[in-house]
């Protein structure tokens, strides 16, 4: 079965360094993917190529059969792929409710539109979804703060609530849990599984973490020095010794 | 009203009465009195007020809202003017066409140039748009002299080909400008007591202008485009990875606010058929940087306040000249008297710009949000004795 | 109540009570409009004198703006009276202009024809002003005169020295004192002919600009009349600081004479870097290399230190000028300000009480009645000889210096040294000389 | 030939100029990542040190002479340097005359002093503002040095000649085989130049074999790490401003003989510098360099004359073209780093 995404034999190297060797990876439609690997491993590298920052030396990447590669990030953000950072990436120095609206817009407007005499709020029904959107993640009652003064938690929600404004069918997710607490990182993973239950969604995630990984994952594939090392359920995983040799020596 | 949410209406309410009375207000004192001095309503100033406010409300719309400083929005104003003097020379010496044709010549002109230069950001944009606007400051000066007349500034002449109306009136002057008749030169002049007020028709057209222009700021400030405008500003990679694409947002910013800029070279050239190059030169680029930011960029009414008071400073405080000051301190004895002239004259007069330079740095450096900041700490000041600390982040002006 | 006076410069002036009933309403009689722009009504008028005092002129205005005071002082019978002692026509009584005290007010112009028009505006339409005078440059000059002649009010140029200010751009409202390039390089030809030969190579530098052009035209039509050859012109822009570039190739050029077509901060900069190259110590052509500057001032002369020593160049006046007149105004200036006057402050000087002259003359401060006394007027005693103002352009005609600069100055004011003064028979022009073609005086206006 | 390194020698000049400045405004940005609209204002105030420096040299007493008249004919003040009568007239006028090399000494402390005054007294406080705020407020200071000077020194340009000896120019075309007065160069200009070489080579030398320079190329490739290794990086900040005053001071100084110094010169090269820089590619030494002499050299051949005939004006503006052509092509300057000053 083609999956939802597919990436064929890419390689990308920096200078002398090969960040990604012929990695293939096929994810299923609906389900959600862990991509695992030690630091250094290529994972940051592999998602930039998904999302357009970077561009593959060679292969492919066809989301829902189309290629990727060559179009820009809001291009492919258009296309259905969202991707939440590491460290939140949200409008500071807006509203809370601003940053909603504007994943809304983006939804329904498409990358450009001169929409310059209305007022914002006047769209009730993408206003209606911002709230919603907010009320959904607990959020209410924080509309008119600015986006900067919240706590780490709440912009990571934030960040996720405006990838899920736009009715992403691929959530890309950062290490969404770097530097978390644990009470944090809990929350994040039953937000995070609340979304896989609610929606039409595939998710595919990288993480450090292997107590969110295992949580959520369905399949992982474990990349090392860029190249794929093993694709298999999280059960197989756990005790693939390649996978322990891979993480030998890094202390976690 | 009018579109608008309850706060923005008072605020334009307020704007629009204060400069329809502006011709009062900005005449307080008697005109024999010592203190008329200050006075800085008439004509000429009150049009530059309010023109200059134009400039600086088109430019706060690339600057406040999307962060990208130019440095060479002077051109568009020039470019503004010289078009809206030719459209006098050719075709009639009716404002509209000459408006309407500085407005789109700037708007093509700043096409063109923002197309080029937003394809950097940061100080390498600064640097192109600063770039662009001297090389047009020193083509305009020499060799493109036979458009744009060079060192004396594109003039009136008598030997003009007007299409619609004559060359020369009756009389043998030039035909001045006008409203479907109505001259822009001509001025109401109502004397109250030992107050005089005059009211420009020239004044009012620009007042009204900008009103209507101050208006389109508020819906492009609240509008789904101001707020991706402010997203840009804010974070443009969460704005790409949102599906939106910066650079169209961004230019058409840069027109717009080019397009504010000819509006107020036309309106200039209206007032006052004259288009000089000095009105490109990099420093008066500059100029509506300093207006901007001195007012609170990023605010609505910020600019508008930069622009007045910079205006003011230029030609109220500039004439005031050693007599002068002798004449206010005539009261102090001799020696006192000759102190404080020369402590004080170094600052006034032709030294207006040393004191410009110093209340730049002081608001620069205790008030980065310009005077409108200032106005907000005097009123949280007040509000803060019968108000609890509801002073909670508020969304940006 | 009100009384509506339509005008022709649209001007409706209204008396209202003032918003109480116990205070009377002001009604304008029709003796204080007295159908010109700014009509004095009380017992002073007010002059403008619109001088750079910022930017790189700023000490030219300074200058002017001395003079000015000085003239004003005079006018109204402070001091020892200067030039007015000395003027031929004697209808200035010192009690002011036509009885009423002379007052003034200032601004700055900056050196650019918007901020200048911008604070020539606002002394005629805040302060009242029934003149303008002074300005240190040719496009400010032509600026404000356009102004002027639209506001109805007579304007008298400073230091402006490009054949527009009274060719193509004369105005019916304006009138120069000052010389222009076309006396410049009438007067300087025969004595760069008796001085360098009739035989040279001339290598000219130009700003690139209106100004820089007609002078260059001026001076390039003049020396090649006397057999000298053109062996090139180049525009500078007027940006450029350094002007090595420039100087560079002229030895190689053949040329044996440079012509620096160059003012203010330009000149200063042009005439020492060609120094610099040491380009007064070559022989070229058999012949010692040579460098006119076609018009000096006081100020780049100082500015440009002992680089002009043995430089040629022209002036409108100078302090040197041993007549009776320039003695009394340089007593008068140096006793008050403790130097000599400039050729600019001289200027705005001279037009001053020309001005007041004019109206008492006219017994009116009409901007009209004060332009037909102007016209045609000949008079002497101002420091520059018999002067007549020309009615066809409203240019001056008077004698111009040639001057030198001085090889051992004694202080820091004896900078430059007179050579000839060229008679005026040799500076004039007809007034539909080719330089000065394609403009037209049109109507005197007296505004309101 | 001869025409083209005629303006070859030219443009390394004006170069050496434009380099010298940009050296100093990058050293701040490299170092202290703020954009110093005051720069310009401190090239101007060196070249006003050569003027104090030759005023007070020739400081004088005055005297009488009865067989001379001033302008109002009263005796003439005849004015003696102090220096001429305590050293008597050779050895006095020789010191006067050499004033603009002795501001060299004259210059380097009170530069250096201004320097520690501006970084401490307000810079310091802006490391943190957006860039906009530190050129506004360095824009405004400028205006304020420069209204100040102008306030002591008037706005006419002050003539400051360079020592006697080196009036007069060089015939290099005679050196290379060509008639003699074809490629002349004057001395000045050549002691100007190597006197560029040397302070930039003084200042790459500070920076690559001292201590110093090595925390201070540190910090211009990662300002956050030098800070967490516990270096005092404040006081190394402070002293960085102070050298790059100095050498937009030194700059000035030795300029002042070439243009006499006036109040808005450092204006005047303000808007060129900034170009020379990003034209460099902000916060890079070498760059600064490159760029001041590769805009100086296009800069004499757009001034030749056979080139305006095929572009006419292309002198006034072919600074400009030069800068967006090389910022559309390369984006970062030519030697920029990525990342520096694009928000």
């Amino acid at each position: 079965m083609m999956g939802i995404l597919e990436v064929k034999n890419v390689n990308k190297r920096f200078g002398g360094l090969q960040a990604l060797g012929d990695v293939n990876l096929s994810v299923a439609e609906n389900s959600v993917h862990a991509i695992i690997g030690p630091n250094g491993a290529g994972k940051s590298t592999l998602l930039n190529c998904l999302v357009g920052k970077l561009m593959p030396d060679t292969g492919s990447v066809l989301f829902d059969g189309q290629s990727v590669l060559g179009r820009t990030p809001h291009e492919i953000n258009q296309m259905g792929i969202s991707r939440v950072f590491q460290t939140p990436e949200i409008f500071g120095e807006l509203t809370v409710l601003e940053n909603m609206m504007i994943p809304c817009f983006a939804k329904r407007d498409g990358s450009f539109r001169m929409h310059a005499i209305g007022h914002m709020f006047d769209e009730a029904e993408l206003v209606e979804k911002a709230e919603h959107m907010l009320e959904s993640m607990n959020m209410a009652g924080k509309h008119h703060m600015h986006a900067a003064a919240m706590s780490r938690g709440d912009k990571r929600r934030l960040e996720i609530a405006m990838c899920l404004a736009q009715e992403p069918r691929l959530l890309l997710l950062d290490e969404p849990t770097a530097g978390m607490a644990r009470a944090d990182t809990n929350n994040t993973i039953d937000l995070l599984k609340q979304i896989k239950d609610e929606r039409d969604i595939t998710i595919a995630i990288i993480e450090h973490d292997m107590h969110v990984v295992f949580s959520l994952a369905e399949r992982i594939t474990v990349l090392a020095q860029g190249m794929p090392l093993v694709e298999d359920t999280p059960e197989n995983i756990k005790g693939h010794p390649k996978v322990k040799e891979a993480y030998l020596g890094e202390a976690h | 009203m009018f579109g608008l949410d309850k706060k923005d209406a008072t605020l334009l309410v307020i704007v629009a009465i204060l400069t329809l009375c502006a011709p009062f207000l900005l005449n307080p004192f008697p005109s024999e009195s010592a203190l008329a001095q200050f006075n800085a309503g008439y004509p000429d100033l009150m049009q530059r007020f309010v023109i200059f406010g134009i400039f600086a409300i088109g430019f706060n719309i690339l600057f406040g809202l999307t962060g990208y400083l130019s440095f060479g929005h002077a051109a568009f104003l020039g470019v503004g003017s010289y078009s809206a003097v030719w459209m006098f020379k050719l075709l009639s010496m009716n404002v509209i066409p000459a408006i309407i044709l500085s407005v789109v010549v700037a708007g093509l002109f700043s096409l063109l140039i923002g197309f080029i230069s937003l394809r950097r950001s940061g100080i390498y944009f600064s640097i192109l748009t600063l770039a662009f606007a001297q090389m047009s400051f020193n083509l305009a000066y020499s060799v493109l002299t036979p458009i744009t007349n060079g060192e004396t500034g594109l003039q009136l002449t008598l030997n003009d080909p007007r299409i619609l109306g004559q060359s020369a009136t009756a009389d043998g002057s030039i035909p001045v400008t006008s409203l479907f008749g109505l001259e822009m030169r001509s001025t109401y002049e109502l004397v109250m007591g030992p107050w005089a007020f005059q009211f420009n028709a020239g004044y009012y057209l620009c007042a009204v202008i900008m009103v209507l222009a101050f208006y389109m700021s508020i819906r492009i400030f609240r509008s789904p485009f101001g707020l991706m405008l402010r997203a840009i500003k804010s974070n443009q990679t969460r704005m790409s990875y949102t599906g939106l694409n910066p650079k169209p947002y961004t230019l058409a910013a840069f027109v717009i606010s080019g397009m504010y800029a000819g509006l107020a070279g036309g309106l200039m050239a209206s007032m006052d058929p004259l288009a000089g190059a000095e009105r490109m030169q990099w420093t008066a680029s500059g100029e509506v940087v300093l207006m901007t930011i001195l007012g609170g960029a990023g605010t609505l009414i910020g600019p508008v306040l930069g622009a007045g008071f910079i205006k003011y400073f230029e030609n109220i405080f500039s004439k005031i000249n050693d007599t002068v000051l002798h004449s206010w301190f005539s009261f102090m004895p001799d020696g006192l008297e000759n102190l404080v002239v020369m402590l004080v004259y170094p600052f006034i007069g032709k030294g207006w710009h040393l004191t410009l330079g110093l209340m730049f740095m002081m608001v620069v450096i205790f008030l980065p949000g310009g005077l409108v900041e200032g106005g907000q700490r005097i009123r949280r000041l007040f509000r803060r004795k019968d108000d609890t600390p509801a002073a909670k982040t508020e969304p940006a002006e | 109540m009100s009384k509506l006076n339509l005008t022709r410069r649209g001007v409706i002036k209204t008396g209202a009570a003032a918003g109480t009933a116990l205070a009377m309403p002001t009604i304008l009689t029709a003796g204080s409009h007295a159908g010109f722009t700014n009509a004095p009504t009380g017992s002073s008028v007010t002059l403008g004198f619109n001088v750079p005092q910022t930017g790189p002129y700023a000490e030219e205005g300074m200058d002017e703006l001395r003079a000015q005071e000085l003239a004003v002082q005079h006018l109204n019978g402070e001091g020892d009276g200067g030039m007015m002692n000395t003027f031929s026509s004697k209808a200035l009584k010192g009690n002011g202009i036509l009885g009423k005290k002379v007052e003034f007010v200032t601004g700055d112009t900056q050196t650019k024809s918007d901020a200048a028009r911008a604070s020539a505006k606002s002394m005629i339409e805040k302060d009242g002003a029934i003149m303008v005078n002074g300005g240190s440059s040719s496009g400010v000059a032509i600026a404000v005169q356009g102004l002027c002649q639209e506001a109805g009010i007579i304007f008298m140029a400073g230091l402006t020295h490009s054949n527009d200010t009274t060719g193509k751009d004369k105005k019916a409202n304006g009138f120069r004192h000052f010389f222009n390039g076309y006396m410049s390089a009438a007067a300087l030809a025969p004595v760069l002919k008796s001085a360098y030969g009739d035989d040279r190579q001339a290598y000219h530098l130009t700003a690139d600009y209106t100004w820089g052009w007609t002078q260059q035209e001026s001076i390039a039509a003049a020396t090649e009349a006397m057999g000298w050859n053109t062996v090139n012109n180049v525009l500078t822009p007027l940006a450029s600081t350094d002007f090595s570039s420039y100087i560079a190739p002229v030895l190689n050029s053949g040329a044996d004479v440079l012509v620096l077509n160059h003012y203010g901060g330009n000149m200063v900069n042009s005439l020492t870097n060609a120094i610099q190259f040491g380009l007064r110590d070559k022989m070229v052509n058999g012949k010692k290399f040579e460098i006119v500057v076609p018009l000096y001032s006081e100020l780049m002369a100082a500015g440009a230190g002992e680089n002009v020593q043995g430089v040629i160049g022209s002036m409108n006046w100078n302090w040197q000028l041993q007549d009776a007149g320039s003695k009394a105004f340089v007593k008068s200036f140096g006793e008050k300000y403790g130097r000599p006057p400039s050729n600019s402050a001289h200027t705005c000087y001279v037009q001053t009480l020309l001005y007041a002259d004019a109206c008492e003359r006219a017994g009116t401060f009409n901007p009209c009645g004060v332009g037909e006394a102007l016209e045609g007027f000949d008079f002497d005693g101002l420091g520059n000889g018999p002067t007549s103002y020309r009615a066809d352009d409203h240019q001056c005609f008077k004698d111009v210096l040639v001057m030198k600069g001085k090889e051992n100055p004694t202080n820091e004011y004896d900078t430059l040294e007179i050579v000839e003064v060229t008679p005026r028979a040799q500076v004039e022009y007809a007034p539909d000389h080719p330089m000065f073609a394609g403009g037209q005086l049109g109507a005197c206006n007296p505004g309101a | 030939m001869d025409a083209i390194i005629l303006q070859i020698l030219n443009g390394l000049d004006k170069g050496s100029a434009y380099a010298l400045i940009a050296l100093g405004l990058t050293l701040i940005f490299g170092t202290l990542g703020v954009v110093n609209f005051a720069h310009g204002a401190l090239f101007m105030i060196g070249a006003f040190c050569a003027v104090t420096l030759s005023k007070i040299l020739s400081l004088s007493y005055i005297i009488l002479d009865e067989t001379q008249t001033d302008f109002l004919g009263k005796p003439l003040k005849v004015k003696v340097p102090y220096a001429e009568s305590w050293f008597g007239p050779e050895i006095g006028a020789a010191i006067i005359d050499w004033s603009v090399p002795l501001a060299i000494l004259f210059s380097i402390p009170v530069m250096l002093l201004i320097g520690f005054a501006m970084e401490r007294g307000l810079i310091k406080h802006f490391y943190k503002r957006p860039h906009a705020d530190q050129i506004l407020v360095t824009f405004g200071l400028a205006i304020v040095m420069q209204e100040i000077i102008k306030y002591f020194y008037g706005a006419n340009p002050i003539p400051t000649p360079a020592p006697d000896v080196f009036t007069g120019s060089y015939d290099f075309g005679v050196l290379l085989g060509f008639d003699p007065n074809v490629i002349i160069y004057p001395y000045w200009r050549l002691v100007y130049f190597g006197f560029s070489a040397i302070i930039i080579g003084a200042v790459f030398s500070f920076l690559r074999f001292t201590t110093f320079g090595m925390v201070v190329r540190a910090g211009m490739a990662d300002r956050e790490t030098v800070g967490l290794l516990g270096i005092d990086i404040d006081k190394r900040f402070t002293l960085m401003f102070g050298i790059a005053a100095a050498v937009a001071g030194l700059a000035g100084v030795m300029y002042a003989p070439i243009n006499s110094p006036n109040y808005h010169m450092g204006m005047d090269f303000l808007v060129l510098s900034f170009v020379v820089v990003v034209v460099g590619g902000m916060g890079s030494l070498p760059g600064a360099v490159l760029a001041g002499f590769l805009l100086g050299t296009l800069e004499s051949f757009a001034s030749m004359n056979e080139v305006k005939s095929i572009f006419p004006g292309i002198d006034q503006i072919i600074i400009y073209v030069v800068a967006i052509l090389i910022l559309l092509t390369r984006p970062r300057g030519l030697m920029g780093r990525k990342g520096v000053m694009e928000d």
